[in-house]
């Protein structure tokens, strides 16, 4: 309940600032300071009650030991997100205050993903978490690519916003409640399944893959976070699709008792091997590292869905290191990218020369995301692969298949690192826009050896699952 | 505790290197740190095989059931010796080597120690996994970052390579994992796992591929001879002469008591590999005129025999192969240190550009001929005793293998002799004429590596010592 | 009247929507597509709601607020389609400012 | 159950005729609205106003009508042709379909049958007035944007945004009434107000909230802004000709008609007649229903000449003004009225909290 | 909040309002029929052409309006859900008590957050 509570009223304080405060500095310190505030408060409710005592919502938000770890990991992120891409948020537009305000409000929605109990909680969810990012991803008013994402964005998510509401009606109508305890239980007496009860789940499950982009569903992803503001396509890419994932979970586990046979399996493993594939083969061919990230983006959601396909315990740790490695990662790739001239590959040329602290940095992300040893982008992948073996061994092919795509995934992320350190930069361009400050590297690699710490000692986040 | 600092000097060595920002501090750094792990490890071989204090473990991962365990066993004494002998050895023959971003250059090369070193002892698989990569990754920055002109593609296709390898290796682990007993990654469940013959089958080809690019074996070595190549002959020396028995030992440490029955049953195809592998390395070797792509051909062809001999799995073979690991080792690193000077005194490598280097470097020239007996083997060197070992182990598997396999004895002979005397001998050739007798560092380090050769050659029971009676231990 | 008849309705309706989105190529069309399906599911919310209330009643539980959580739950599709309207169509607006042109076809910008 | 209604007759014809009557009603009403304006502007200006046509000028109404009826029905080159026809009739259709809810009595008794004076007593009933209402800007909208004239575009954007502007207000000054009534529907509220007396005295400012949105939203001066000839020409309707153009025309008499109709309704009692417990009285039924239709239209018809009262006393407002009326003084004050009206009854409910 | 359950309304008490539905129609749809067969038909381009005070028209009328009316439409789809709101509320408005009260002047507070907010950015300006 913290998470949802103060990122709301956080965002509201954002909202009025943006009216008082006319320093756009000024505001982000403001906004660093209540993301920070807020992720200490969501770590402090990890051990002890929420601040906020409401009986009256269990019916509804019902937060779980994993919800919790799960939101302080967001925060986390967004707390780093914030520090390293604050001035890049800054010269997106005027409106900075309001770009915080929505990106809060992603949070609370993001809060109630992780704890909802109710479908209407999770259909309330999905929407205050990416309704602000329509407004986020057309926040370049001129810019016409912009514009189009936003508009294409636009139009998917409420189209699957329509999907998923009829899959919940249709729930509905079946078993008489949307509570997803009452659910679960009635659905284990409810043998063969009701029909409207199995067309609503794949409905649901259809929308769900859409919301975490998994294909192919995924079409809407790579325009999407081509056009948007890079910085933006930062955050959604990483805090959002994380949530997303865990809502995904925890809307199929449990609940949803009669489906989770061989079928569910079957569904699922193809949804993985077709995400995997249609992200990690389209990367390869692309040349904007933007583009290459919003493909890869995919292919990681592929990875993350192992936790759906095994839903066990595995799943979920996995998730946990998943979640906190890759968002970081990913953040930290898109802080430069957000700053640089040339978001080619060609633009990474010589960084290494000019900047190596930041081309070390940005080596350890790309590690994590290719999933080498000693990050934590390996242990994530490794978990879900491990969960999906667990829950099922006789899908080898599925695992060699996710195996492959990381070797091949391998091809791409690595451009990056050969750009930076073996090629020399031909023109005399800066490599940035801006001027770096020195402070961003040292946070960059601090980054970094958070997910090297991750990829190291994972039990630093894992024990907090096991009070 | 002795074995994590095995560990841990070079990581750290190497992380204070990269801070250093100096390539001369990060030179002594390293010269300093790798003789402080050969102390570590002269302290720790002096403990008998399978004492307690030849172990450590402690919980790393709990929820998986992975541990930080290492231990040191009869093969990873000779191992890890070779790693703690080699480096500096080679941290002196390149002391003069002026690399750009020089503290890059040799925090990597400890790093990369680390790596070697974590795999030589990890006794917990995703811990050997976990250094298994360490080691690969180093080894790829230095290639790419310091290497020739081909050097991306070429590192690249080697990363590739060895990764795809490694994930192989990965999709094994994670559903072995998913069988063992008590749901852990240690060695001792591992070897637990209850497979059927078919599944031991599959699982032994997912693991045997990896280890076999990492060797390499016949029709997965092409990745080879270019990295060799193209990499800045420091790298070079430690690819060949240490990484490469990553594949041999990790075949001894992991395959065999994971997969016995498989082992069995699919040595005779690895041994013919090998052994097509040893032939045809030695004949390109003949046809080579680059110094360096000789001398990996070369390395190819040991290495084959070494495959094929631990794959005979009887003692005769392994003891043999495992010495073999130690001897080869140091023996090629040697011939890379002359290469290495070759190269940068004239900046030729054919063999066809040079020539007559003996008028003017003569200290070189003898060590460089005691190196080439190694290579070929000629008894009193360190090489014989293994090789011999091993040829009686082929031999007792088959008769016709080891008759193939003895070829590479001439073949070899050929092509280092070859070596020797087109480089050495004869006109000196006015574009790549040699001014000076090798500097100091050169020939202390060749000198040490000599010592070494004509001493294990002629009293090899240290290290029999080391590797302990081995007798039904695989 | 039965049921059935509602949710025939509701699922042509919604079929209706679906159709219109997969297939036209006018922006607010398209919009307005969504917006049937979004109000087709409120118009099954309401019919199942009342249809698990007299379920409810039929099983002789007295006072019952079975069905109540549908209907609230049509309260909160209509705010977040209002929402969602209102973002929307500044989208649109904003794109037609900038292109004047609603139709999706031209949105290839980011194709390559 | 709904099947069975198709069959039965009686309630068919009962209801059919009702409708006729109602819809008959509010066309009478409205076109005598239109002669009652100009005899009261001329009344306030000290001139006859109109008085050739029929006696006082009772018949220039139907002059009026037969001269639109007989018009060229002109339809604009570059128009939108079947929006051009369908804004004036939706305009007219909600106009219409407005009274549909309103209870004009309480009930006679023909032929022994009971007959409710209420088309339907549907317990959402303001709902559904604020429904057909909004429709009516669909006219507005549709037909100014049909016209393809810039100025009939602009008028009708105005006017457009001036109707949802007030609606907001509108509809929270009612909340407060709700709070009172406890129900939608209209009957209900009537018959609240047979009990308790009327809602002005517990609601004054609600009622004039009411009543300024009311305003705004027939585009009566002083919020006549769409129409201002001045500005805008003629306003949304300027390309319209003949019967369409009358019925914008017809469907803001009628909308005039029906707000005076709801303001009376909801909160001066409707049908009530003052000071007269019907509940009580011994009168025939049939009679007294027709009594309370007679105190409804009168206080209709007050409101009517209330409205053409201020129309002619009170200068237009500025576009932003009006605006500004609308949005920064008149929704506050609604939500702060609906706010003490829920502690007041609730405190007389329940007493303090604390 | 039994009031969303106990609604008395059935479809029967729509019947009427879908006579008059038809009967509107009709009317509506006879009285244009009428008067356009009615009047006399004598049309010229002149006649037809937009008509801008006889001064000759430039451009199209389809183009971008002001901004301003467009939001108000927006502010207008928000505010009057939230008024929407308060419609079960009024209803249920005595039995809720004062907790229920408490609810809505939360809702209240966001509602005038939200309306000074929009104040405050101008989005009701009108004089530029």
């Amino acid at each position: 309940m913290n998470l949802i509570i103060i990122s709301a009223l956080s965002g509201v304080v954002m909202m009025f600032s943006g009216l008082f405060v006319k320093n756009n500095r000024t505001i982000s310190y403001i906004a660093t300071a209540l993301i920070i505030f807020l992720s200490l408060a969501t770590m402090c409710e990890l051990g002890a009650k929420s601040w906020f005592n409401i009986p009256q919502a269990e019916a509804m938000l019902r937060t779980s030991v994993y919800g919790k770890l799960i939101g302080v990991i967001l925060t986390i992120a967004t707390t780093f997100y914030f520090v390293l891409s604050g001035k890049d948020i800054e010269r997106v537009g005027k409106h900075v205050a309001d770009y915080y305000a929505l990106m809060f409000f992603v949070l609370a929605g993001a809060g109630i993903l992780l704890s909802f109990q109710n479908l209407l909680m999770l259909f309330l969810g999905v929407e205050i978490l990416t309704i602000p990012l329509f407004i986020l991803t057309g926040a370049q008013k001129q810019n016409l690519k912009s514009n189009e994402a936003s508009l294409k964005y636009f139009l998917m998510g409420a189209f699957s916003t329509g999907i998923m509401l009829m899959g919940i009606v249709l729930i509905y109508g079946a078993m008489g409640s949307f509570d997803l305890s009452v659910i679960g239980k009635k659905a284990q007496f409810a043998t063969p399944i009701h029909g409207a009860n199995l067309m609503g789940l794949l409905l649901l499950l259809a929308s769900m893959a859409f919301k975490v982009s998994a294909a192919p569903f995924h079409f809407w992803t790579p325009d999407v976070y081509d056009g948007a503001p890079t910085v933006f396509t930062s955050f959604m890419a990483t805090i959002v699709k994380v949530a997303a994932v865990v809502a995904f979970i925890r809307l199929f586990e449990g609940s949803m008792e009669p489906f989770h046979t061989s079928k569910w399996q079957i569904l699922v493993s193809i949804l993985i091997a077709c995400t995997l594939l249609v992200g990690n083969i389209t990367a390869v061919f692309q040349q904007s590292v933007k583009r290459m990230l919003a493909y890869s983006s995919i292919s990681q959601a592929g990875y993350m869905l192992f936790a759906v396909f095994a839903f066990n315990a595995f799943g979920k740790e996995g998730i946990t290191i998943y979640g906190l490695s890759y968002s970081l990662a990913t953040i930290g790739i898109f802080s430069v990218l957000s700053k640089m001239q040339d978001i080619t590959f060609d633009g990474f040329n010589g960084l290494a020369r000019q900047y190596p602290g930041i081309a070390f940095a940005l080596t350890v992300f790309v590690l994590s995301l290719a999933g080498i040893p000693l990050t934590g982008g390996f242990l994530g992948k490794f978990y879900m692969i491990s969960a999906g073996a667990a829950s099922n061994s006789s899908y080898t092919w599925l695992f060699i298949l996710a195996i492959l795509c990381a070797a091949v995934s391998v091809y791409y992320y690595f451009r990056i690192i050969q750009a930076m350190y073996f090629k020399e930069r031909v023109s005399d361009t800066p490599v940035f826009e801006v001027p770096v400050s020195k402070a961003f590297p040292i946070l960059l690699i601090v980054v970094a050896a958070l997910i090297i710490l991750i990829g190291i000692n994972p039990q630093i986040l894992l024990q907090y699952l096991y009070f | 505790m002795f074995l994590v600092l095995l560990i841990v000097i070079p990581l750290i060595a190497g992380i204070v290197a990269i801070a250093s920002q100096s390539a001369a501090i990060a030179k002594i750094v390293g010269l300093v740190a790798s003789l402080a792990t050969l102390g570590v490890l002269l302290n720790v071989l002096c403990i008998p095989n399978g004492s307690e204090a030849l172990a450590y473990s402690k919980l790393w991962i709990g929820s998986l059931g992975a541990n930080f365990s290492l231990l040191l066993d009869g093969p990873g004494k000779i191992a890890t010796l070779l790693t703690a002998v080699s480096f500096p050895i080679i941290f002196i023959a390149s002391w003069n080597n002026g690399y750009k971003y020089g503290h890059q250059f040799w925090g990597l090369m400890l790093l990369a120690m680390a790596g070697l070193m974590g795999v030589f002892l990890a006794n917990d698989m995703l811990l050997f996994y976990f250094f298994w990569e360490l080691a690969l990754i180093p080894t790829y920055f230095l290639c790419s970052i310091w290497g020739g002109e081909k050097r991306i593609q070429v590192s690249f296709k080697f990363f590739i390579y060895t990764f795809v390898g490694s994930v192989l290796m990965l999709i094994g682990i994670i559903s072995l994992y998913g069988k063992t007993p008590d749901a852990s990654f240690s060695w001792k469940s591992f070897t637990q796992v209850a497979l059927t013959a078919k599944e031991q089958l599959f699982y032994f080809w997912l693991f045997f591929v990896a280890f076999a690019i990492k060797m390499p074996i016949f029709p997965l070595h092409t990745w080879q001879p270019d990295a060799y190549e193209q990499s800045p002959t420091t790298v070079t020396m430690v690819l060949s002469g240490i990484m490469v028995k990553m594949g041999l030992f990790a075949v001894i440490r992991w395959l065999f008591p994971i997969f016995p029955e498989a082992s069995s049953q699919m040595a005779g195809i690895v041994i013919t590999l090998s052994i097509i592998g040893v032939i045809y390395a030695s004949l390109i070797a003949i046809r080579q005129d680059d110094i360096k792509r000789l001398i990996a051909y070369s390395s190819i062809a040991h290495i084959g025999i070494m495959a094929a001999a631990l794959f005979t799995k009887n003692n005769m073979g392994y003891e043999g192969a495992v010495i073999q690991m130690f001897s080869h080792g140091i023996n090629i690193i040697g011939l890379w240190i002359v290469v290495d000077y070759i190269e940068h005194q004239t900046g030729v490598r054919k063999m066809s550009e040079l020539g007559g280097l003996a008028q003017k470097a003569p200290n070189l020239t003898i060590l460089f001929i005691v190196l080439a007996f190694a290579n070929v083997s000629l008894p009193l060197t360190n090489a014989f005793i293994g090789e011999f070992l091993m040829f009686n182990g082929i031999f007792q598997y088959s008769v016709c293998a080891a008759v193939v396999a003895c070829l590479s004895i001439i073949l070899g002979a050929v092509y280092t002799l070859g070596l020797a005397q087109k480089t050495f001998y004869g006109e000196p050739k006015s574009l790549a004429a040699i001014k000076s007798d090798a500097p100091l560092n050169v020939i202390v380090a060749l000198s040490l590596i000599v010592v070494m050769i004509i001493a294990f050659g002629v009293y090899p029971k240290p290290l029999f010592n080391l590797i302990g009676l081995v007798t039904g231990a695989n | 009247m039965p049921i059935n008849y509602y949710i025939f309705l509701a699922i042509i309706l919604f079929c209706i929507g679906v159709t219109g989105v997969l297939t036209r190529r006018n922006a607010i069309i398209i919009f307005m597509c969504i917006e049937l399906m979004l109000n087709s599911v409120n118009l099954l919310l309401v019919a199942f709601s009342k249809m698990h209330h007299a379920r409810a009643l039929a099983a002789g539980a007295a006072n019952t607020t079975a069905g109540i959580e549908a209907q609230l739950f049509v309260f909160f599709i209509m705010v977040v389609a209002a929402a969602e309207v209102a973002v929307g169509l500044a989208i649109i607006v904003m794109m037609y400012r900038n292109t004047h042109s609603v139709d999706i076809n031209f949105l290839n910008r980011l194709k390559n | 159950m709904l099947l069975s209604l198709f069959t039965d007759w009686a309630f068919l014809l009962e209801k059919l005729t009702l409708v006729v009557a109602v819809v008959s009603i509010g066309l009478v009403v409205a076109m005598y609205s239109t002669w009652a304006e100009r005899k009261v502007a001329g009344a306030l200006q000290d001139r006859p106003g109109p008085n050739r046509a029929g006696w006082f000028g009772l018949l220039q109404p139907f002059a009026d009508a037969i001269k639109l009826f007989s018009k060229e029905d002109i339809i604009p080159s570059k128009s939108n042709k079947i929006l051009f026809v369908l804004g004036p009739g939706l305009a007219m259709l909600a106009a219409v379909m407005t009274s549909a809810v309103i209870p004009w009595g309480d009930k006679i008794v023909i032929a022994g049958r009971e007959i409710t004076l209420q088309v339907s007593d549907l317990d959402l009933g303001v709902l559904y007035v604020f429904a057909v209402v909004a429709m009516g800007v669909y006219g507005v909208m549709i037909g100014g944007w049909a016209s393809n004239n810039k100025f009939s575009l602009l008028a009708a954007i105005r006017g457009a945004s001036q109707n949802i502007s007030y609606e907001l207000a509108m509809g929270l000054s009612l909340i407060a009434l709700l709070f009172l009534t406890g129900t939608l529907s209209l009957k209900g509220i009537v018959v609240g107000q047979q009990e308790n007396g009327w809602n002005i005295l517990y609601q004054p400012l609600g009622f004039l909230l009411f009543l300024v949105c009311a305003f705004a939203e027939c585009n009566r001066t002083p919020f006549d802004l769409p129409e201002a000839e001045n500005e805008l020409n003629f306003g949304y309707h300027q390309e319209y000709s003949s019967m369409k153009l009358g019925f914008y025309l017809f469907a803001e008499y009628i909308n005039m008609f029906m707000s005076s109709v709801l303001m009376a309704t909801l909160y001066f009692g409707g049908y009530d007649i003052p000071f007269f417990n019907e509940a009580a009285s011994t009168l025939n039924p049939t009679i007294l229903g027709l009594l309370g239709f007679g105190a409804l239209m009168t206080k209709t018809v007050l409101f009517i000449l209330f409205f053409m009262w201020v129309r002619w006393t009170i200068p237009r407002f500025r576009y932003d003004q009006l605006m500004d009326l609308g949005w920064k003084k008149l929704l506050p004050l609604a939500l702060i009225n609906m706010l003490i009206t829920a502690v007041v009854v609730l405190v007389k409910e329940y007493g303090w909290p604390w | 909040m039994m009031y969303l359950l106990d609604a008395l309304s059935t479809p029967a008490q729509y019947l009427p309002i879908a006579i008059q539905f038809a009967f509107g129609v009709l009317f509506v749809a006879g009285m244009i029929a009428i008067s356009h067969f009615l009047g006399p038909k004598r049309n010229t381009s002149d006649k037809l052409d937009t008509f801008e005070s006889g001064i000759e028209q430039i451009g199209n009328a389809r183009q971008p309006m002001a901004i301003k009316y467009f939001l108000v439409a927006i502010l207008f789809v928000l505010f009057d859900v939230e008024v929407i709101f308060f419609y079960p509320y009024a209803l249920n408005f005595k039995s809720l008590g004062w907790e229920g009260f408490a609810a809505v002047c939360m809702f209240v507070t966001f509602f005038f957050a939200g309306f000074f907010y929009i104040y405050k950015k101008g989005a009701l300006k009108w004089e530029d």
